[in-house]
């Protein structure tokens, strides 16, 4: 099955990206596929600058663990735009493109779940 | 249908909101800061009480844990999943997260 | 046939305006999704009614006035559906006269009939 | 003291929570989203009323002029202030933001 | 005469932890603003007195047990008050037991005194 | 007078830096002093890189017109450092600096307000 994954909130302020890491790395786990869109705040949690304490998990990084292991992070070029996350500061994981992205993802999917 | 709850019911109407919704068959799961809702002697047990009666209702283990949230502090019927038994339920009914 | 092969989206919006960007970020996805012909609905409800009331001026607050696209949504975007929930409207003190644009005005048993045939919520 | 309110009262519990610190000679002001409980005909038509009874309420012109509510549709007795207002009842109070 | 020259100090956590990072940067603001020998309050009300829930175990989340450094937080950082809203708790089914660290425990008419003396409020 | 401004909210996101930006300015218009302490999601509003559409406000410049008025504008080090707000990339109306300002705007200021 294949589970669309939308995020609306920024790392660290809210909870809802490390809800969405624990439920994508349990879905990876059961065999199903997972594709991600980042979308208002939640373009932030792939800001390439972040630099959290080194006893506390590093948002950005759990990203591109995600990664490696298959899950496509599209982060949206108009919200991304207007809060800083372009070329420049978007770390390697995350993948800038349209909100066409979004529709082609609840498309695709079997389900798309908001975070 | 899915009802995914995360906000506090104490700060937040998601609660009620997502109520008038509720129809049978539908799955509640309570998440991040909306499993207060889930524990016994709190303002909101009757409320919670009452959905059990018509509908399942689950809860995040690592929410209620991180919380310090006992399973013994945990309402009656009500059941604790893990992020699995969470992808299990999405994949069961089509998810709807009232923030 | 081609028809059942769209796939139904719906925006759920459940914001007030101005207040957070939720509104304009929605329409920014609205105005997109219509043109990929598929089957997309908007339905407001709790503070989302707001954004449909008329009159509108952010410009004090130096924001544009998004509530004006819900006038062209469906004729210039393809956007299938607005739908207004009912008790949102009368717990806010609204009626269908406050409102912006014409929209498909549904009491809940009805909207959730709606929402059941949806693949896929895009929540605000 | 200065209770500055800022959330929708229709989806947060902010109006509800900062209500059981009010004492007399404080001000009330209503900022943003909060600006929809000043609305006559509303669900908190008769909360704010019964503010009014013991307190002053103030309401941002800017934020009721953005969210298309007239003048003729704000509670009687409720005053409209601008920013140099809000800057006034800063001065005049300490100012408490419950978001 | 010096006692009075402190400049005193609210913090006024209002959020449950571990939703939302309030509670952890609240933590990091007290813990540096002890250091500075002014007059440092801090109030639980409304979610905020989750925060003083004992047994909290966020690890399956990634994140720390923010919670015991209340435990220290008057000893070793020198803030002078930790407050309770009695209500709060009440109305959240806790009891002084459930809490991590010995605090006051206030009613809603005490604490709105302490408040008084405030010059200022840091609010989560 | 001298009025602190904490700002706990992202730009665009919520509501909270507009209307500190109203608010500071009718203060200065006034004749009153001011200075803000971004602290949590507030330290988003100094980030260089965003690049909003052409017809909307753009906060940074805001930020920074406030500036050359004679605002100072503190952002928290440690809520910068986690949520990548840096040397490299806060814009030039940003001062980063340690939680301590804010204590020292309690002290110094006549009163604090929060947005």
């Amino acid at each position: 099955m294949k589970l669309g994954v939308l995020i609306k909130d920024g790392p660290y302020m809210h909870q809802a990206m490390d809800s969405a890491y624990n439920f994508i790395t349990a879905a990876l786990e059961m065999g199903q596929e997972v594709e991600v869109f980042l979308y208002n705040d939640g373009v932030y949690n792939t800001c390439n600058f972040m630099d959290p304490p080194r006893d506390e998990r590093h948002i950005a990084n759990l990203l591109a663990e995600l990664q490696t292991k298959g899950v496509r992070m599209v982060v949206c070029v108009a919200a991304g735009k207007r809060r800083g996350i372009v070329t420049n500061t978007v770390c390697s994981a995350g993948e800038i493109s349209g909100l066409g992205q979004l529709l082609e993802l609840c498309i695709t999917s079997d389900r798309l779940v908001t975070f | 249908m899915l009802h995914i709850i995360k906000k506090s019911p104490y700060e937040s109407t998601a609660l009620s909101d997502f109520l008038k919704y509720l129809k049978e068959n539908d799955i509640v799961l309570l998440t991040e800061d909306a499993v207060y809702a889930a524990k016994k002697g709190g303002k909101f047990e009757e409320n919670i009480k009452g959905i059990l009666k018509s509908n399942a209702v689950f809860c995040l283990m690592a929410d209620t844990k991180a919380r310090g949230i006992s399973d013994a502090e945990i309402i009656e019927n009500i059941k604790l999943i893990d992020y699995k038994g969470f992808v299990d339920k999405v994949i069961e009914q089509n998810p709807i997260t009232w923030a | 046939m081609e028809e059942q092969e769209k796939t139904k989206v719906m925006f759920l919006c459940r914001k007030a305006p101005y207040g957070t960007i939720f509104e304009q970020e929605a329409i920014e996805a609205m105005v997109m999704f219509g043109a990929y012909e598929q089957d997309i609905s908007v339905t407001f409800m709790d503070d989302g009614v707001f954004s449909l009331k008329k009159g509108q001026d952010p410009s004090l607050l130096g924001k544009k006035n998004f509530s004006k696209t819900y006038m062209i949504l469906k004729d210039d975007f393809e956007i299938s559906h607005l739908y207004v929930e009912k008790e949102s409207l009368e717990e806010r003190g609204l009626t269908e006269d406050d409102l912006i644009t014409e929209v498909e005005i549904l009491d809940r048993g009805a909207l959730r009939k709606k929402m059941d045939e949806m693949k896929a919520f895009i929540p605000f």
